[in-house]
Parts: C-alpha cells; structure tokens; sequence
C-alpha cells in the first residue's frame, strides 16, 4: 500500500526557463547518494538548459541552495528564473 | 508575533481584508497596534515599454512561495520587534487596477513599523518565487525579468 | 494631487475613511495608483511615563492646523511626485486605542509613496499645531511637550 | 453696520501656555504700525509670560514667523509651546 519512497531527484522549472526548455518537471534517476556527490550545477549541464546557471537561483527542497550542493535521493531541486513579485 | 499570510487567485479587495485582521486580533485579545504601517501594490495599465497592459499573469512555487514568505517575514518581524504582520499575493490573471500585494505591520512604535513594512516589501519582492507574465492587448505576452525600479 | 485634510472632534475608522477617499477618487476618474503607502497611528493605552492612560486631549489652532497640514502635504507630494494624499486627524478627546492620525500616499511607484508618507508624518508631527494632554485614571493630566521616538 | 477693522494685536497663547498664563487670548493695543515695529519678542517680555521665549514658536496671522518679526495693527500673534501630533 502507498507509494515506495521516492528515489530520484524531482527537477522542477518555472516561468520563462519552463517555456524555454519545453518542460516542467522531470525526474532524474539517482538511487544513493553518489560519490563525488551529484549537484545541481551537473544537473543544469547534463539536462542542457538554456544560458548560464549564473542567470538562474536554486531550490533544493524549497530552500535556497547553492549550485555546489550535494543532492540526495528523494530531494526536490528547482531552477528559479528571476524573481518578480510584489 | 502575530503572523498571517495568503495567496489569493481571485481578486480581493485589501481593506476589506485588513478589517478582517483587526477584527481577529481584536478577537483573540490582542490590543490594537499604536502604530500600523501599510502598503498596497496595484497592477498598473501599461506594460514596461509603455504599452496598454491586458493583464498580468503570476506563476508562485507552490509550497516554497508561502515557506518563504513566512520565513521573510518572520526574520524581519523579530528584527524590528514588530507585533503583528499581515501579508496577501495576489497569484494567478491580474487585471490593471486589481490589488496585487497588502503588507501590514503592527508596532509599538511608528519607526518599527515603517522599516519593517518598507524592508518586507523589498524582500517578497527579491526573494520570494513570483514570476509575472504581461500579457498585452495583441495576445502577445512576456516574461518580466526584474522588479520595476524602487 | 488629490488632496483631502480632514480633521474629526468624533472617533473615526481609519478603513471606513480609506474606502470612501478610493471610491471618490474612482468617481473622478482618477485611475487607482500602483503603489499607496499608508499609516494609521492610534492611541497607546499608557502614559509616557507607564501609566495606565484615561484619555488623550488633542488642541489644536483652528484656522493654522489646516492650513499648516496643507502647505505641509503639498511640499512633500510636490517634492516626490505623488499623486493623491489624505490625512485625517482627530482632535478633541480621545481614548486608548482610537485611531489618532491616517495618512495615505498613492503614488505611480513604492519609493516615493513610501518616502512620503513617512515624511509627512514626522512632518504634521513637528510642524503642524496639535498638542497633546495625557488624563491619568486618578483625573490628574499633563501636556505632553515632545514627540514618542521614531 | 458690521465690526470695525481690528486695529490692536490679537494675542493667542495654547495649550501648557495658556494653562500657565491663566488666559487664552487677549487684545494690545496698536493703532499704526510702530517705529521701530513692535516685534513678538517685546509683547513676549511685557507680557511677562512664563519661561524663555526660545521654548515657544511664533506664529503671525497663522504662519510660523520670527520673534524679531515686525507686528502690524490687526494682526494675529500667537505663541505655540512645544507640538505634539500625530
């Protein structure tokens, strides 16, 4: 009954960087931590997303994070474009 | 510290929203602030290049956006020894006119309440996950990378 | 500018007068600002000294406190390019815990809303003739010769 | 038929002043403009009233003035002790 723990890392895009990379979420397979860890920089590399990981924040878990960050199984990693609230 | 916030996808009318807040905290004994300083943020009529607006459209993180306001709030309500703060977003279709933002703090004393409604304000607008899309009279639309200027 | 000084000898809800100032503006086609500033400043419940506070009297110099709050309101909406301003003030007695002064800045942008409002209020607070008389419970009363810290 | 032009001073004290000079208001007389003009710091003096005159501001036909300011018959001079708004 329920679902297995999730094991991967869930990537999330929003706003302009979603409609320029033509998706929102996607989940990355990852099932223990690695070693070297997994960051999220590898990640913005590996997925080929559009212009500079400078131009971008990061979210892991709904904190901010850095590009650096080692990335466990189950996390949640988010690519923020930039902010405009208010 | 008493703290509210909410993320509305519908149109809410602000001071309708403030009576509510006072009339809770007036309800759970919680004396009225000597100070209250407010601020209200309406979508404008023209896009950044000056052109008629249709409307704005906000996408939020969900879940992080309300985290993170809370937490922005939080730090600055201590910071400034404030009482009471009240935040509402607008998310979802704005139209040119309708509230987009109501911060409203309580304090003591009128300094408090200023720096920390000013302090707030510039926070959610930097470091909390809103994005707004304009939307303009010809169907077109386009992201805004940046806040409008202080 | 808009403007409108009201002072009242009778409680008033700051939020009631807020509406009625919005929808009269609307009325005029006055499109709403994107950016208003407010504050609402209310009558602390003790004295300067820590007692507990009966009442608070508010004189003022009929004739000069009016037109001293206009001239104030001017310059500073003149200086930051505001486009509506209310302020309404009590005088006579008033008791712990009524609103005392309302001052609401509509402007294009938060800075100088912002500005503004805060401005205005250190300014009717130094330079517009009111003065304060605190009643203690035991019907004793002093004047109060200075302003709270900010 | 009406009031003939006031042609004294109009004195006007408030609040603490007042309370400490037992009057709120009272008329001096002045049928032309003196030479040299009678000034807010003179009627201060013969007055008597309480306290350095550096406590209070003045104020002359409702505008905050000088104490060396020049006083005209019909104006209204008005001594304001220290103000609390807001």
């Amino acid at each position: 009954m329920g679902e297995p723990p999730a094991n991967g890392i869930r990537i999330r895009l929003f706003a302009g960087l979603r409609e320029q990379a033509g998706w929102a979420e996607q989940q990355w397979p990852l099932n223990a931590a690695s070693e070297p860890p997994l960051t999220p920089q590898q990640l913005w590399e590996a997925l080929q997303l559009p212009g500079p990981l400078s131009s971008v924040r990061i979210a892991i878990n709904q904190q901010f994070s850095r590009a650096d960050a080692p990335l466990n199984p189950g996390d949640e990693l988010a690519f923020l474009p930039p902010i405009s609230g208010g | 510290m008493r703290l509210r916030i909410a993320l509305h996808n519908e149109a809410f009318e602000p001071l309708d929203d403030l009576a509510r807040w006072h009339a809770e905290l007036q309800a759970q004994s919680h004396p009225r602030s000597a100070a209250e300083s407010l601020f209200i943020g309406r979508v404008r009529g023209e896009t950044a290049d000056g052109s008629a607006l249709a409307a704005l459209e906000l996408e939020h993180y969900p879940g992080m956006t309300e985290r993170q306001l809370e937490q922005l709030a939080q730090d600055c309500g201590t910071r400034h020894g404030v009482r009471s703060c009240l935040i509402q977003h607008r998310i979802g279709r704005v139209l040119p006119g309708e509230a987009i933002v109501l911060v409203a703090i309580g304090a003591d004393r009128r300094g408090p309440a200023q720096r920390c409604c000013q302090e707030l304000l510039e926070a959610l607008k930097h470091d909390a996950p809103f994005w707004k899309k304009e939307w303009h009279r010809d169907g077109s639309s386009s992201w805004i990378t940046g806040n409008t200027p202080f």
